[in-house]
């Protein structure tokens, strides 16, 4: 803490660091922010975590909230606002960090907040002609809902702003594609894009010269409806960000909630919630698993996978009363305890699952065909990683360490000793079979977790008494959480009401999507659909 | 039986000649044969669908069509109806002659491989002196409708999916002829009851060491003929959705359904005549009393059988493999198997010269 | 040279292998449960939230106060609570439930308004089979035709009353948290 | 056909939910008479069509994963003969529509309606789709498939287990059952309850608007 204050000094000379927050903290003004961000890149802070809009009513403004691939567990914080809310304008980092790309384009759709010198001012979420920015607090503009497709124009043409020597704002514009390129249209419904992803990809023949990804098609705007509910029942709305880590997603922001208002969690809740989240992140790797296999036309490996994962949705049903919502953590533990034959349920299941994943080697690891389809394909080195930030698994893979379990150890995860999966990274080329057995190697290692949890369950309470209506006190809240998908975020900004100010997910995969471009590019048809499997994001989650 | 229905047909045969003039009569007997080969091609592509259903079932561990009617079998009428009684939906900006006319060229293509083939001892429709070379090249002509579907029907997945097909379905042509060719060295001729007869005493396959290799190759490169998994890049569900009959519904996209099924049935059952001896009981020579059992086996029982058995087999790799990648389908046929078939065929003759 | 004919027969040798894995499933036992063939014994298990309701004991009562924090609490405004006010044979006006209405199209099982219940009037059954043609029929009135509230039995009232006690805080509490939504 | 005529594989005809609604429906059909030979015909190509719904691949959400489940091994909706998940809406009868639909999507979902070839029928599965569900106060999603297409059987949820969507396709069944080749139905007036339901929606929807004019 004492040495990034220090180096916050140096790179920020003459600002003041914020004393009582969670994350070292700096105010900024807009011009300011570029030469701060590019001396902290410089300094090893290369992984831009998370950029929230907030609206502070008299004006706009950004949250940066940055980390370190090298020295893991710091993060800083950079704040900035901007002049007016009437031709609200800030300086891009997307130069700087990779992912800021996407989060800019998010900031503008949900504040009007333009970028200067960013390259590609579409909305993101929204239509093209939607009216009015939603997040900001005056927002009552009532858009209905349309009758025709989204124009083809507002996706192709690239709007942006740079600043001429006078300081004075011109507009300018590019075309996506050339006249003569091949465009074809995957999605929004199309089966290999795991929900509803619009990817318009640019061919040559078999081989796929760009991909732009088109976000939005179920954005149902879910942090700003957090704005106008209470603390509990944000509760529900968490775990259908990422359904398939929702356990986890509603662990994190319980976490965020209990730190704030300073809830002491009894340990047993703590453990049972851990072995929730690894249960539910080998459900969602087995999915990943056969969906990966099913995206190659092994549909066989797909319903193996299936018919495995419906055993941890029946242990989610008789313990939590839900398949895929479990609805088990509450603001100050769970909602009831474990029923009595769980230990022995879930130690049954870990032993099965044991055996499960060596059929799946045999069956799909091994095979020629598999293998020959993933290797060589969609490399993603580890520099490129952690410029997208491309948390989890992908990243991993690529020989990034970033398991929040290990650098920012949360409830029981510091009372198991486990090993952070990594793949080599000397042999390790990052590509599409890295990604593929990282998850299942992951899926062994949670294993391990869960049956050592499992077998030191303590014996207190599983929740405690929390007031009826939780209130926050004012401050900004930061909770990180490893989801199935990386590196998942609950940014809380409460203002000491009942609701909170501003939430924002940090969603681990848009920046998985962000990195379909690169990695696709050169490579065939077929290999962007394996890629996409291999990444394995879940649309809701990046739309929000 | 098989003798029983050549009896019966003779009867009729004479009784037409009796009543009716020469030329009518051949008329109407070639309605009448190719409406049973109608029926029969029909029929075995319903059987088909419900077997692979079921096969497909139980591999991944599940039941498969069971509530409609016993164990499900009626499944596939329900189908029938189904799709006889669907939309066909015209399109704008398409090539309608050449888009209505795909399928009937891919079921045209399939049904007249289906008439070359032998069903029994002595149950066939023609029987050529280059039958082999006339199930090769009509077999082939079902390409010409998928790649015509994919072009007229005007939308990007299904072209992508018909150059695919085009591509996959020339590059194995190769194989599976070279691999027959093998056959026809060992066999002496290219007329399918000459090479019948060949296997009495034994199947091809028990004759020379290279006709199992041989088999090996035809297997591959028929099933990739057939378009299906893993070699389903035409259709390839998880890319181009549904591949080069993408815009087809109702009874059209039925066609293309029922002739994928009755290819599948076509290339077991040519694999089984020129590898497997076709209707020929399995004969063990010097074994008389085994040879006699074998034989009161009625013989459609032993092609249909066998037939079954290579189906199955074309399953199983279906519903365990996933799909090949457009540069591994072309490395597989130019880099393993035609090298491989070549120096099959030459073995092959070698073989011939010196053991047989 | 060698590399390639090694390549080929492992490559096989590695495709059989996975083919013996779904050979070995082809002979194995499905795992298919036969939802409607046995359905008496396929019942979800206890805790499964599937459908809220209101517990009506033998004499047709029920246990709701209308005091209306379960549609507080519901994120998205599942349940209606129409109430009124009614003046007893004793001259006292006390409030009453009239309608309970609990729109299945748009319940998210979160469990949230059983667990705030402070009579735990309402609770979650696991009956499932509920698709309908029409969706105004996913809108169910959960108190019976002509039930009431049950009334607390004198022997029991003393160990009632300091129960009873924070639900008449949290009742004037609710229509000021109202208010407070609305604007 | 009698609405009490149908027969679903071991379920009884009083278990089902909403009789009143296929006996409104029969009564609409009825009209202007049955001819016995029609009506024969009528029953035949409504058994094939009730035992092969083959389903679009359509899946925007949560949903979409127990839709998933639907047709993996432990339950099996192949059994019933749904099994061919056809990815091409030409090919396909019925659509799941699994998840929340955006105002976004709301234009693809129509297009892709339209371009289903009859008969073609919609199952609005989990609450999303029934009544915008949980997001049914976002500023982006729509209030309910109904609003764009017409949908026949709804599959409440959140989202709703495998078992409760078989229920829902037998429920599908059912009503395939009754309909008539020759003679389209129209869909049956207006009852009161949903009356009732439209006003609710309307009173809804002002509480809204007003509430947004006052902040």
């Amino acid at each position: 803490m004492e040495d990034i204050k220090k180096l916050l000094a140096k790179v920020a000379p003459g600002k003041e660091v914020a004393e009582g927050t969670q994350y070292p903290t700096i105010e900024l003004e807009p011009n300011e922010v570029r030469a701060v961000a590019k001396k902290l890149k410089e300094a090893g802070f290369d992984y831009l975590i998370n950029l929230t809009g907030v609206d502070y009513t008299d004006a706009l403004g950004t949250v940066y909230h940055i980390s370190s691939s090298t020295n893991k567990t710091a993060v800083v914080v950079l704040k900035t606002k901007t002049a007016d809310r009437e031709e609200p304008v800030l300086y891009t980092v997307s130069d700087i960090w990779k992912s800021a790309d996407l989060y800019e384009r998010e900031v503008y759709d949900f504040f009007g907040i333009r970028f200067i010198d960013h390259p590609d001012m579409r909305r993101i979420f929204l239509r093209g002609d939607w009216k009015g920015f939603p997040f900001r607090k005056d927002y009552n503009e009532v858009n209905d809902t349309p009758t025709t497709n989204v124009n083809i124009d507002s996706l192709e043409t690239l709007p942006s702003i740079t600043l001429d020597k006078e300081g004075k704002i011109i507009e300018k514009s590019k075309q996506l594609f050339g006249n003569n390129e091949y465009v074809v249209n995957f999605g929004p419904q199309h089966p290999a894009t795991h929900g509803v992803l619009h990817l318009r990809v640019s061919l040559d023949g078999e081989i796929v010269k760009k991909v732009d990804p088109n976000f939005g098609y179920i954005h149902r705007g879910i942090e700003k409806m957090c704005e106008s509910l209470t603390y509990p029942q944000i509760l529900p709305y968490t775990e259908r960000l990422d359904y398939l880590s929702g356990s986890i997603n509603r662990h994190a922001f319980c976490m965020c909630v209990e730190k704030a208002a300073g809830i002491e969690v009894p340990q047993r809740a703590q453990y049972i919630r851990c072995i929730f989240d690894e249960l539910t992140r080998v459900a969602s790797h087995l999915l990943g698993w056969g969906c990966m296999a099913m995206d190659m036309g092994a549909i066989t490996a797909f319903i193996y996978g299936m018919r495995d994962r419906e055993k941890i949705m029946d242990i989610f049903e008789e313990n939590a009363g839900g398949r895929l919502m479990p609805a088990y953590s509450i603001i100050g533990g769970l909602t009831k305890d474990v029923v009595p034959n769980f230990q022995q349920t879930v130690s049954d299941f870990v032993a099965y699952m044991r055996e499960s994943i060596k059929e799946y080697h045999t069956l799909f690891t091994g095979n020629p065909i598999a293998t020959g389809r993933m290797h060589n394909v969609g490399w993603l080195t580890k520099e490129t990683a952690v410029a997208l930030g491309t948390t989890g698994p992908t990243g991993r893979a690529s020989g990034w360490s970033n398991d929040v379990r290990k650098l920012a150890p949360y409830a029981a995860y510091d009372k198991v000793k486990f090993n952070e999966v990594l793949r080599n990274t000397d042999t390790c080329k990052g590509d599409s079979f890295d990604r593929y057995i990282i998850r299942l190697d992951e899926v062994l290692e949670s294993l391990n977790i869960i049956e050592q949890l499992n077998d030191n369950l303590p014996t207190d309470g599983v929740n405690v008494k929390v007031p009826a209506i939780v209130k926050l006190p004012e401050g900004e809240y930061y909770q990180r959480a490893e989801s199935a998908r990386g590196d998942f975020g609950v940014y809380i900004k409460s203002d000491g009401n009942k609701n909170p100010y501003r939430v924002k997910f940090r969603s681990p995969c848009m920046t998985l999507i962000s990195a379909l471009d690169p990695l696709c590019k050169g490579e065939k048809i077929a290999d962007l659909i394996t890629i996409g499997a291999s990444l394995d994001y879940v649309i809701p989650c990046a739309d929000r | 039986m098989s003798l029983e229905l050549i009896d019966g047909i003779n009867k009729i045969h004479t009784l037409l000649t009796d009543n009716i003039e020469a030329t009518w009569v051949s008329l109407i007997e070639y309605v009448l044969v190719g409406l049973g080969f109608l029926t029969l091609y029909a029929l075995i592509a319903l059987f088909l669908i419900i077997f692979e259903r079921k096969i497909c079932a139980y591999f991944q561990c599940r039941l498969g069509p069971n509530r409609v009617g016993p164990w499900g079998i009626f499944q596939v009428i329900a189908d029938m109806v189904k799709i006889l009684t669907k939309e066909i939906i015209p399109l704008k900006h398409n090539d309608k002659l050449l888009y209505y006319a795909a399928p009937f060229i891919v079921i045209m293509g399939s049904l007249l491989t289906f008439g070359g083939l032998q069903f029994a001892e002595g149950v066939y429709g023609v029987d050529f002196n280059v039958g082999v070379f006339y199930l090769l090249a009509v077999s082939s002509i079902s390409i010409i409708g998928v790649m015509l579907a994919g072009w007229s029907s005007n939308n990007k997945y299904s072209l992508i999916g018909a150059m695919r097909s085009g591509a996959q379905v020339i590059s194995f042509e190769l194989s599976a002829c070279l691999s027959m060719m093998a056959i026809v060295i060992l066999g002496g001729s290219m007329n399918l009851s000459a090479l019948m007869a060949a296997q009495e005493d034994a199947w091809f396959i028990f004759q020379s060491p290279f006709t199992w290799v041989a088999l090996v190759i035809y297997l591959i490169a028929a099933h990739a003929e057939t378009n299906r998994g893993p070699f389903d890049l035409p259709e390839a569900e998880s890319e181009l959705t549904a591949g080069y009959h993408v815009e087809y519904s109702g009874i059209t996209f039925g066609f293309f359904y029922v002739a994928e099924y009755c290819n599948l049935f076509i290339n077991a059952a040519i694999g089984t005549l020129v590898f497997l001896g076709g209707w020929q009981a399995l004969h063990i020579p010097g074994c008389e009393g085994f040879n006699a059992v074998m034989d009161a086996i009625p013989s459609y029982i032993w092609m249909f059988g066998k037939t079954l058995v290579l189906i199955f087999l074309s399953l199983w790799v279906r519903w365990t493999f996933p799909r090949l990648r457009i540069d591994q389908l072309l490395h597989l046929e130019w880099k393993i198997m035609l090298p491989f078939s070549l120096a099959n065929i030459l073995l092959m003759a070698i073989w011939v010269i010196y053991f047989k | 040279m060698k590399k390639y004919f090694t390549d080929i027969f492992s490559g096989i040798w590695n495709l059989l292998k996975g083919m013996k894995i779904t050979g070995k499933v082809l002979v194995s036992p499905a795992v298919t449960e036969c939802y409607p063939e046995k359905r008496d014994e396929l019942q979800p298990k206890e805790r499964f939230r599937a459908e809220l309701t209101m517990p009506h004991n033998e004499n047709n009562e029920h246990k709701c106060t209308a005091c209306g924090i379960c549609a507080m609490n519901c994120p998205n405004q599942t349940i209606t609570v129409n109430k009124s006010k009614i003046t007893d044979e004793n001259g006292k006006s006390k409030i009453v439930l009239d309608q309970y209405l609990y729109d299945l199209g748009s319940c998210i099982f979160c469990g949230l308004c059983s667990r705030v219940c402070p009579q735990g009037a309402i609770e979650f059954t696991n009956n499932f089979e509920h698709a309908v043609y029409t969706r105004s029929k996913l809108i169910k009135q959960l108190n019976k035709p002509g039930s009431k509230k049950v009334e607390v039995a004198k022997p029991v009232a003393p160990a009632a009353k300091p129960a009873s006690a924070p639900a008449q805080q949290e009742k004037e509490a609710a229509p000021k948290q109202e208010n407070e939504n609305n604007q | 056909m009698e609405v009490k005529n149908l027969r679903v594989k071991s379920m009884n005809h009083v278990t089902f939910n909403d009789n009143e609604y296929l006996e409104q429906y029969v009564e609409e059909l009825k009209k202007g008479g049955v001819n016995v030979a029609i009506g024969c015909l009528d029953d035949c190509i409504n058994w094939g069509r009730s035992h092969s719904v083959w389903p679009l691949t359509f899946a925007t959400a949560c949903c979409g994963i127990e839709f998933m489940c639907v047709g993996a091994a432990r339950t099996d909706f192949a059994r019933f003969g749904w099994e061919v998940t056809r990815n091409s809406p030409r090919q396909s009868d019925v659509v799941f529509v699994a998840g929340t639909i955006v105002n976004k999507m709301a234009p693809v979902l129509k297009r892709l309606y339209d371009q289903m070839a009859e008969p073609k029928y919609v199952i609005a599965m989990g609450g999303c789709a029934i009544s915008g569900g949980p997001f049914k106060n976002s500023y982006n999603v729509v209030k309910g498939v109904n609003e764009i297409i017409p949908v026949d059987v709804y599959v409440p949820g959140c989202p709703p287990r495998p078992n409760a969507v078989l229920y829902g396709m037998l429920q599908m069944e059912r009503k395939i059952k009754l309909e008539g080749f020759f003679k389209l139905p129209k869909k049956p007036a207006i009852t009161p309850e949903e009356k009732v339901w439209a006003e609710r929606l309307a009173k809804e929807e002002e509480a809204r608007k007003a509430a947004k004019g006052i902040k």
